[in-house]
């Protein structure tokens, strides 16, 4: 029998081209999802307004000037107003946005990574380790998030790090429960076995085949958690638990805002609210988007 | 089903305990403990350290859990610093209320999910399925507080249609008497969950659709809309009933938001003006009983995920 | 977009008095009255609890402004003003004929001695207990008359001080009443305090139903809202006129300010933001009315701080600080005007200069003179000790050279005019190359570190400068001399501010009856800047509506509704 | 003939989805007279589903009919609207799927499911409908129907709950069945009592039917007609004698050839289709299956056979072959000039006992999880494998055979170590295997590899096929990246797959090819034996060929011993040298493949050989096939575990366990009581 009688589908004959990545086949689709554009476009504008917007529009954000605060948008070349110290409105979103995304970026992948191997292990190792490590998760599922913020925010003294490990120490806890979902029903899939038939153990079993396998799952993950730690940065801002002025974030820009909310002082509030509300839906039509494509390839043909 | 029952219970009291312990073990962390707080600026340290004492902080921590676990067993909750009533009672009081706004949120909010996500589901890469799916995630990214806000600002200031406070009655009955006083922050508590349902209901139906038996109801000449009602519905609705038990503690982290935003006296308020003012025996007590809510939602929602789905009910 | 219409079209002056009607007042946020009996427990010392309970069982002495001080000698006082004899060692009190409990026993010196034994038996469970003080400076006391009664005192005091301070605390209590049997004071005591622990009661509890005051408990529910209906039976000057009144309870201003808006509340507040429409109350029937409390705010310094304590320690550097504060901006902007500059140790309305105003030119000779120099490149940077030493123009003892002219604020959180103060404090130090890194807190949290402390414990390294004032820093007891505040040792002496000269000014207020003592301390003070003074913001900023007169704001934050009373459009006010 | 009672004429159906249009099938017509039986059969994705889904308008999404009518009683159900379409199904046609289990709704009761069409179509009261729908669960043999009513389709076995399928598509009378692989998913012997049932009740209503499935020894006795399909069109359709004595399609004739019960001969070959079947995203000039046949010429190439009848074929009977076979009225001719693979090199035996298992027990609590081990020995067991002794020598191929869940795949698992014996005793090479551990365990890893059922799930589908060759080398240790990399090549040369497959991922390969790779990995290690799952029963009979030829030349080659699982009697008849009948958890049966296939001593091996579809419409049914159920392995029988179940049991069976035995020939055992004579089975298998 020769090779040439089993024409391999998908390609030419046994032609040493390989086939376009995964990445790249799962970009095709997720570039059909049109939310999921929409959401990256947002996040890049977003991105690119707090990193590159300060570029073109350079503002004092640490020395008040309250010889000009509350002034209306557009007025005395403000564009958005300014805050109630005197800050340029348009330059304090683009300061404080670096914060929130820095924060949520960070915080949302400190979390799924840690999450990761902490489901993958309790996943793949089962029994009473397992059983262990998810009664823990449970009882810390079982407070509220924002009771337990509440709480550890208090006992420290917020600063970005701080802030990230705040967050991450809540946040972890879905993505563990998750890919401990995974993980079970991973590690009896047949390639595990097969895996281990040839000799190998639970360390390849974890990080060669679970992990990979639930790649999709967690980077999917990933950008909700993000979302979802934007939003914290947000809540702990508006119970009073941001990061020290003069650096602001978006949250916390809210919530002095909402100090005016009853003076008509629109502009301090709308702004930073929007752009959470933005940024998060953002991350949530990208993954949206991320877990069709992957859905997608992951299903047999 | 008493095996199944009893091994979750067990896993309950367990979750519980560590609970117990990861809340009273991060109030010791807080640092001056409450003394200062309670006493005011002007205490004495005389004062500051008769308190301590009769609150037992100066002894060691695992003294102190040992003490507070004994009387819990014994049904003491303890006394709330500041309030001048025992924990117990100022929880009896709030928690009617807090479930009550819990309840019509989460009742507001499934009457709207499901034929939202039905209608998604069936719309699947429509218009209608795009707009929908795009409100339902600016919906789950708006921060309550700004929700809040934003409903406020419209429908209590720019159109007074609604007050802007919560029912202050102290009964159920006189809430309930004001409803539209329970507008808003019932809206506001809502909303996020129905974003979040309508996307779970979207998924459940899109799976059941797919399903065979979808495709034999039609080979035996139902209409789609009766396949939805008598087959698909029924499937779909066994996984949002899950999600219910889990969403739980999100539901509490909103009425916390609300109830303080709205002045409803619930149990997130109480839980607020605690932690503002350290009074540890109600930041403990709330929580525990929130998370106590929370281990008996999921046994609850795995009990109706049995009920509601026979091959689970055979098994268990 | 206040939209809806005028709660009153009567102006803010005229209209005719009318008897009766109900006032609803809105309690500061987070505010909830849950202590009846009148020797509070600890934690239980808020001024609402007292305001309440003074309005059920009189008070011997109650202070009253009186021009820009305050007076002991009210016509409300349930005694005689005191006399003092025996070279200030004895004061003899006699309670003003007439006044009767509702159950119609008289109120008799017995019932001051009841209260006395009460405080003095059980005075580790009383929280206005202070080692030294009340009850420990009262050596005997006597019942010499029906209505006459004697202190003999540990030693001599100043008159004035001791009825501002020390007497005000005297209450009478029905003993007829409370303690029918007799029993010993700790029994009674006990006794009692199981009955204030009873917050659902309170309204019902007979015990609590024995008053000497205007007004008694209708209503006292567990949320803390308390309603008052005048008492029938009191015989005092100031007779109630309102049917009722309803003090009612916020978690937050803006939950308040919402209710406010909506005409729920007669008498409330408004968060600073608001002031700048202040405008628009008006228009719809409302005055606008700050409420100054007798209180001062300041930046505390730790002058224990192993690091920061040397720096704090030099006279011309604290100057160079308090120049750098710009309290007129921050009081008119970020406060919107509901807070004014703080002066020095008393009350603003007792000193009349400003010793070191904002003055960043002066600040920064100031610094440059004493040896402190931006570093080389970086004329922006922040300041370093180029003369380390201690003589003229050097940086000072225990600063060595190069050291940064950096300070951590340890400030509190949850307000925004605060965090503004903060920053707009830190942009100002900045520009004059002073570092100041924020931290915010909780209160609790502040209140917890900020102690006084040696410093060789810990705790005196974990702060270095403090802020606790978004409610003012400090409320004086009604005579404002300092020996709580800036006396070397005194309790709530947080930065450990020690100094003789001080210390002899504040003893001779507690002994010297004259009112020059007091300027002196003041005067002192202010120049010795103990603390970095901060605008000190009102109490709260008052709502009222126009056809509720009749309400004075005392600044010791006393409530007086028997006072309060509604007009009619037309007619004269009479 | 009659007016049909429908008849397809030109229909094509086009399915779009993510980006690419599938032409699924191309100009299909079919006629069908009232009451008769067509079968259509053919490869997977030949367009089978396609055809019976057009006809009630169910295509899936993205499907649609492109041209074509689908007249059926009069109505052209191709441009009916949907709400004729609703009053056909379930009424008019009634529909039986494939998969029982989730074709039912799993949270209604099958009473409610059985009596909806009624409720339906009728206007029956709920109290009719449920009565009618008893009736018709008794009428398609389901037991005690009042009790099953109200339970829910998980409480059912496989074969019940296809009945209740059944019943459903019946409950109206329909005047026509469409059955899409109604039994593909069941055992051997519920198969066959499904596919009598359906007999049954088609003769007894007078319905036509139309019998969709692969499996050439299904249609060969149920149906007057059979229709093959190729590549989304008709190829052959001929009435069944005709076509499976005198096939004319060049392709019928190979899928003839391929089938294991028609191979020249157990040292044989079998005879392949190479090649695949076409990709229907793309258009296809030419004769579909030119590729793959031996006697295409340029005009195959270029243009479109029609369906025709040509010359010495009977009455209905159509192709469409340029170059067909030709008439063979003494109806043999079946493998005529199919080219045959030559024979590979000579088995190399020898004698030595590679693997044997003595008292092998396997015990499953029936519960898992650390609150149900509490309960202690009083906790239920699911004994899966039950005392099991056999031994393989080296370079052997032993046959496991038996139906669904009798454990063939647990001894499967304990044989290569995935599980440990409860009880027993597993050596190999003289050594015992249960007592290895770590080092010496990893080390005798290489020496036994297991080739899975499904080869794609044992797969790591984010791995290229290079990396998934090369991972046994890599966690054995085994040369360095270059000679693992040399060795991956060498292995794809082995099992006949371009060297270039190494870059791809396993889901851009077709079955046939993936259990290619899946035997590639197994041999990476160089493996003593290879313990084969089911190796071929995912597989289409053409591909089936194929993986059994590569498995015989591979073992001969490299003197590899195969422990090989199937439930398919002829696949083991074909491949093994000797078989294991297994019958809930026991062997009942031992000996030479050869005599325990020809003379079956147990009753039950002969009831299985008995109730074989067996893929010629001339062989007369068995006289009594295998009835019943099997027991649960929870609680099996006492005694011999097949009594319940067999005709000749008696008291004895129940108490008394059979011991093996030799009555007839040495090496032939079994475990009977009352074994049978050892004569000639009625039925040939091969
Ligand atoms: N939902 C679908 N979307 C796209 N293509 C499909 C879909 N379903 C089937 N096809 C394609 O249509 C063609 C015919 O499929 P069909 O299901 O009729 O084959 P079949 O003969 O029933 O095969 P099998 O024996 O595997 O059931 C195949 O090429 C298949 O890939
Ligand atoms: N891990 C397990 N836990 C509990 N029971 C099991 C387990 N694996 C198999 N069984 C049970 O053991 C019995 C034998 O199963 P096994 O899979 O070996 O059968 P099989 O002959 O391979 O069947 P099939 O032909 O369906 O693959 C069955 O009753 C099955 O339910
Ligand atoms: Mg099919
Ligand atoms: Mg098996």
């Amino acid at each position: 029998m020769t090779a040439a009688e089993l024409p391999v589908p998908g390609g030419g004959t046994g032609a040493a081209t390989a086939t376009p990545s995964l990445a790249r086949r799962t970009a095709a689709v997720f570039a059909r999802n049109k939310l999921a554009l929409a959401g990256t476009v947002v996040l890049v504008g977003l991105l690119a307004l707090c990193f590159l917007g300060p570029l073109f529009h350079p503002t004092d954000q640490v020395h008040t000037d309250l010889a000009r605060a509350n002034l209306a948008p557009g007025t005395g070349g403000h564009l958005l107003g300014t805050t109630d110290l005197g800050y340029d409105m348009l330059g304090r979103l683009m300061y404080g946005g670096r914060t929130s995304l820095e924060v949520g970026l960070a915080a949302g992948l400190l979390a799924t990574l840690f999450g990761t191997v902490y489901g993958a292990v309790a996943g793949y190792f089962g029994g009473w380790l397992d059983a262990a490590m998810m009664r823990i998760t449970d009882a810390a599922l079982a407070i509220p998030a924002l009771f337990l913020l509440v709480v550890v925010a208090a006992i420290v003294t917020p600063s970005k790090p701080v802030l990230i490990l705040i967050i991450a120490s809540v946040a972890w806890l879905s993505p563990a429960r998750l890919i401990r979902g995974e993980a079970l029903a991973l590690r009896s899939r047949d390639y595990v076995h097969a895996m281990r038939l040839m000799g190998g153990g639970g360390g390849r079993a974890v990080f060669r085949h679970i992990v990979p396998n639930a790649l999709g799952t967690v980077v999917v993950n990933a950008t909700f958690q993000i979302a979802d730690a934007i939003l914290y940065v947000a809540y702990l801002s508006f119970l009073g638990l941001s990061i020290p002025p003069p650096a602001a974030d978006w949250g916390s820009m809210l919530s002095a805002g909402i100090t005016y909310t009853q003076v008509g002082h629109w502009w301090l509030i709308f702004p930073p609210g929007i752009a959470i509300v933005l940024v998060v839906a953002a991350f949530n039509f990208i993954g949206d988007g991320l877990r069709d494509a992957f859905d997608v390839r992951l299903r047999k043909d | 089903m008493t095996r199944f029952l009893i091994k979750r219970l067990v896993q309950a009291a367990v979750v519980l305990l560590l609970v117990s312990v990861i809340v009273f073990v991060l109030l010791h962390l807080l640092p001056g403990g409450p003394a200062r707080a309670i006493l005011g600026v002007q205490a004495t340290p005389q004062a500051v350290a008769h308190f301590n004492h009769q609150q037992g902080y100066d002894r060691s921590l695992p003294e102190q859990y040992a003490l507070y676990l004994g009387r819990l067993f014994s049904g003491d909750l303890g006394e709330s610093y500041k309030l001048n009533q025992s924990v117990a009672s100022l929880l009896a009081e709030r928690l009617p209320r807090t479930a009550l706004l819990a309840g019509l949120a989460i009742a507001l909010a499934a009457v709207l999910a499901v034929p939202l996500g039905i209608l998604q589901a069936v719309r699947r890469g429509k218009a209608a399925d795009h707009v929908l799916t795009g409100a339902a995630f600016l919906a789950y990214a708006t921060p309550v507080f700004f929700l809040g806000l934003v409903l406020v600002l419209l429908f209590s200031q720019q159109i007074p249609l609604f007050p802007a406070q919560a029912p202050q009655a102290d009964t159920v009955s006189g809430i309930l008497a004001e409803p539209r006083a329970l507008v808003l922050p019932v809206v506001t508590t809502a909303l996020g969950i129905v974003a979040a349902f309508s996307r779970y209901m979207r998924s459940a139906v899109l799976d059941n659709l797919g399903e065979e038996y979808v495709r034999t109801a039609r080979a035996k000449g139902q209409s789609g809309a009766r396949i939805m009602v008598r087959h698909v519905l029924r499937n779909a609705l066994i996984p949002l009933a899950t999600l219910l038990g889990l969403y739980l503690p999100t539901l509490f982290s909103g009425t916390l938001v609300v109830e303080s935003m709205f002045n409803y006296p619930g149990m997130g308020l109480l839980f607020w003006s605690a932690a503002q003012g350290s009074d540890f025996p109600i930041l403990l007590g709330v929580t525990l009983v929130v998370g106590a809510a929370t281990v008996l939602g999921s046994l609850l929602t795995d009990i109706a995920y049995a009920v509601l789905d026979p091959r689970i009910r055979s098994v268990a | 977009a206040v939209k809806t219409g005028k709660v009153t079209d009567i102006g803010a002056t005229g209209g005719t008095r009318v008897e009766g009607g109900t006032a609803v007042m809105a309690l500061p946020p987070a505010a909830t009255p849950n202590w009846i009996f009148p020797i509070a427990a600890p934690g239980y010392l808020a001024s609402y609890n007292s305001a309440i309970q003074n309005l059920l069982f009189l008070p011997l002495y109650t202070p009253e402004p009186k021009g820009d001080a305050l007076t002991m000698d009210s016509p409300r006082n349930l005694a005689r003003q005191p006399r003092y004899s025996d070279g200030n060692k004895t004061v003899t009190i006699t309670l003003k004929p007439g006044y009767e409990w509702s159950d119609g026993e008289p109120v008799t010196a017995r019932d001051v001695a009841f209260w006395f034994d009460l405080i003095k038996h059980n005075k580790k469970e009383w929280a206005g207990y202070s080692p030294g003080l009340m009850p420990d400076d009262v050596e005997r006391f006597d019942v010499i008359g029906e209505r006459t009664f004697r202190l003999r005192l540990s030693r001599a005091y100043n008159p004035t001080w001791f009825t501002a301070n020390e007497l005000q605390n005297f209450t009478a209590l029905p003993a007829h009443a409370w303690n029918p049997h007799d029993e010993s004071p700790k029994a009674v005591f006990a006794r009692l305090l199981q009955h204030a622990e009873q917050l659902s009661q309170f309204a019902t509890d007979p015990l609590w139903k024995t008053v000497d005051g205007p007004w008694t408990i209708a209503k006292w529910n567990t949320s803390g809202q308390v309603t008052l209906v005048p008492n029938k039976k009191y015989r005092g000057p100031d007779k109630p006129h309102l049917d009722r009144v309803v003090l009612k309870p916020f978690t937050t201003s803006e939950s308040e300010f919402n209710v406010l808006r909506a005409g729920g509340v007669d008498y409330g507040y408004i968060p600073p933001s608001v002031m700048e429409r202040s405008d628009t109350f008006e228009e719809l029937g409302y005055r606008i009315d700050p409420w100054e409390g007798w209180a001062i705010t300041y930046l505390v310094l730790n002058f224990h701080h192993p690091v920061a304590g040397p720096m704090l320690r030099q006279d011309y550097l604290r100057q160079a600080l308090q120049h750098l504060i710009d309290q007129e901006s921050i009081s008119r902007v970020i406060w919107h005007g509901s807070a004014d500059p703080t002066l020095g140790p008393v009350p603003a309305s007792l000193l009349d200069r400003d010793p070191y105003p904002y003055d960043p030119a002066a600040a920064k000779r100031l610094l440059a003179r004493h040896g402190w120099r931006a570093p080389a490149g970086d004329r922006d940077g922040v300041l370093r000790c180029a003369r380390a030493g201690t003589g003229p123009g050097e940086c000072g003892k225990g600063i060595a050279r190069g050291q940064e002219l950096r300070l951590e604020l340890l400030t509190q959180s949850g307000s925004t005019e605060t965090s503004n103060t903060m920053q707009e404090i830190k942009s100002s130090f900045d520009r004059a190359g002073v570092a100041l890194d924020i931290r915010q807190q909780t209160l609790n949290t502040v209140l917890g570190t900020t102690v006084p402390c040696k410093s060789t414990e810990p705790v005196c390294s974990a702060w270095q400068v403090g802020f606790f004032g978004t409610q003012g820093s400090w409320y004086f007891p009604v005579n404002p001399s300092g020996e709580q505040l800036f006396a070397t040792g005194a309790p709530s002496n947080m930065g450990n501010w020690s100094d003789p000269e001080t210390d002899r000014l504040i003893k001779a207020t507690e002994f010297s009856d004259d009112p020059g003592a007091l300027r002196d301390y003041g005067h002192r003070v202010a120049a010795q800047l103990p603390v970095l003074w901060t605008p000190n913001p009102a109490y709260q900023v008052s709502v009222i509506r126009n056809d509720l007169r009749g309400i004075d704001q005392n600044p010791t934050l006393t409530l007086a509704p028997q006072d309060w009373y509604f007009v009619r459009k037309g007619g004269r006010e009479n | 003939m009659t007016t049909p009672l429908l008849s397809i004429e030109d229909l094509s159906v086009e399915i779009t989805g993510r980006g690419r249009t599938v032409q699924a099938l191309e100009r299909v017509s079919l006629d069908l007279a009232p009451g008769e039986a067509l079968g259509i059969v053919g490869e997977s994705g030949c367009g089978k589903t396609m055809t019976a889904l057009s006809v009630l308008g169910l295509l899936p999404g993205g499907g649609r009919i492109t041209g074509g009518r689908i007249r059926f009683d009069g109505t052209d159900l191709a441009a009916a609207p949907e709400r004729t379409l609703r009053d056909v199904r379930g009424h008019t046609i009634g529909m039986v799927f494939q998969d029982p289990l989730t074709s039912l709704n799993p949270t209604m009761t099958i009473g409610a499911q059985v009596a909806e069409p009624l409720l339906l179509h009728t206007g029956a009261s709920r109290a009719e409908a449920r009565e009618k729908a008893e009736d018709m669960l008794r009428l398609v043999g389901m037991p005690r129907p009042a009790e099953r009513m109200s339970h829910h389709p998980h409480q059912l076995s496989g074969g019940m709950r296809q009945r209740v399928a059944i019943a459903m598509a019946l409950i109206c009378e329909p005047r026509l069945l469409i059955a899409d692989e109604p039994t593909t998913a069941l055992d051997v012997t519920t198969q066959h009592q499904i596919l009598e049932l359906i007999d049954e009740l088609r003769a007894r209503l007078g319905m036509a039917m139309i019998l969709v499935t692969h499996d050439l020894g299904v249609i060969a006795r149920r149906v007057d007609r059979v229709a093959v399909m190729y590549g989304g069109k008709i190829a052959e359709q001929a009435p069944v004698h005709e076509l499976f004595t005198a096939p004319r399609h060049r392709y019928t004739q190979a899928l003839f050839a391929a089938l294991p019960e028609r191979a020249a001969g157990r040292d044989r070959p079998l005879a392949t289709i190479p090649g695949l079947p076409p990709a229907l995203d793309t258009r296809i000039t030419g004769c579909r299956f030119a590729p793959r046949c031996g006697f295409a010429t340029e005009e195959c190439q270029e243009r479109e056979p029609r369906l025709s009848r040509s010359g010495g074929t009977a009455p209905g009977h159509v192709f469409a072959c340029f170059h067909p076979v030709g008439p063979a009225p003494d109806g043999d001719a079946r493998t005529e000039n199919v080219p045959l693979p030559s024979p590979g090199p000579a088995a190399r035996k020898d004698d030595g006992t590679l693997l044997r298992l003595t008292d092998v027990v396997k015990d499953y609590p029936l519960r898992a999880g650390p609150f149900a081990r509490r309960r202690g020995s009083a906790a239920r067991q699911v004994s899966a494998v039950a005392g099991i002794s056999l031994t393989v020598r080296r370079g052997e191929t032993y046959g496991i055979v038996g139906e669904s869940g009798c454990g063939k795949s647990t001894l499967g698992r304990l044989v290569v170590g995935m599980e440990a014996p409860t009880s027993g005793t597993i050596s190999f090479a003289g050594r015992d295997i249960t007592a290895l551990r770590g080092r010496e365990l990893r080390a005798h890893r290489r020496d036994i590899q297991l080739m899975f059922q499904d080869s794609y799930a044992a797969m790591d589908p984010r791995m290229r096929v290079g990396a998934l060759l090369r991972e046994p080398l890599a966690v054995q240790g085994i040369g360095d990246r270059a000679a693992q990399r040399d060795r991956t090549a060498r292995l794809l040369d082995d099992v006949g797959l371009p060297r270039g497959a190494a870059d791809r991922y396993p889901h851009e390969f077709s079955g046939g090819q993936r259990q290619r790779l899946g035997l590639a990995r197994a041999l990476a290690l160089d493996p003593a034996l290879i313990v084969a799952d089911e190796p071929v029963s995912a597989l289409d009979v053409s591909v089936q060929a194929q993986i059994l030829n590569l498995m015989r030349d591979l073992q001969r080659e490299k003197g590899i011993g195969y422990l090989f699982i199937s439930h398919d009697l002829a696949v083991v008849r074909h491949l093994a040298d000797t078989v294991g009948v297994m019958y809930l958890g026991k062997l009942v049966e031992t000996g030479p493949a050869e005599a325990v296939l020809a003379r079956p001593l147990h009753p039950y091996t002969r009831g299985l050989l008995d109730t074989v579809n067996v893929p010629d419409p001339r062989v007369a049914p068995a006289a009594a096939p295998l009835g019943g159920e099997t027991p649960s392995a929870a609680e099996p029988p006492s005694g011999c575990r097949f009594r319940t179940r067999c005709p000749l049991a008696r008291e004895v069976c129940a108490t008394t366990e059979p011991p093996p035995a030799e009555p007839a020939t040495p090496g032939h055992r079994v475990a009977c009581h009352f074994p049978l004579p050892g004569v000639a089975s009625g039925v040939s298998v091969g």
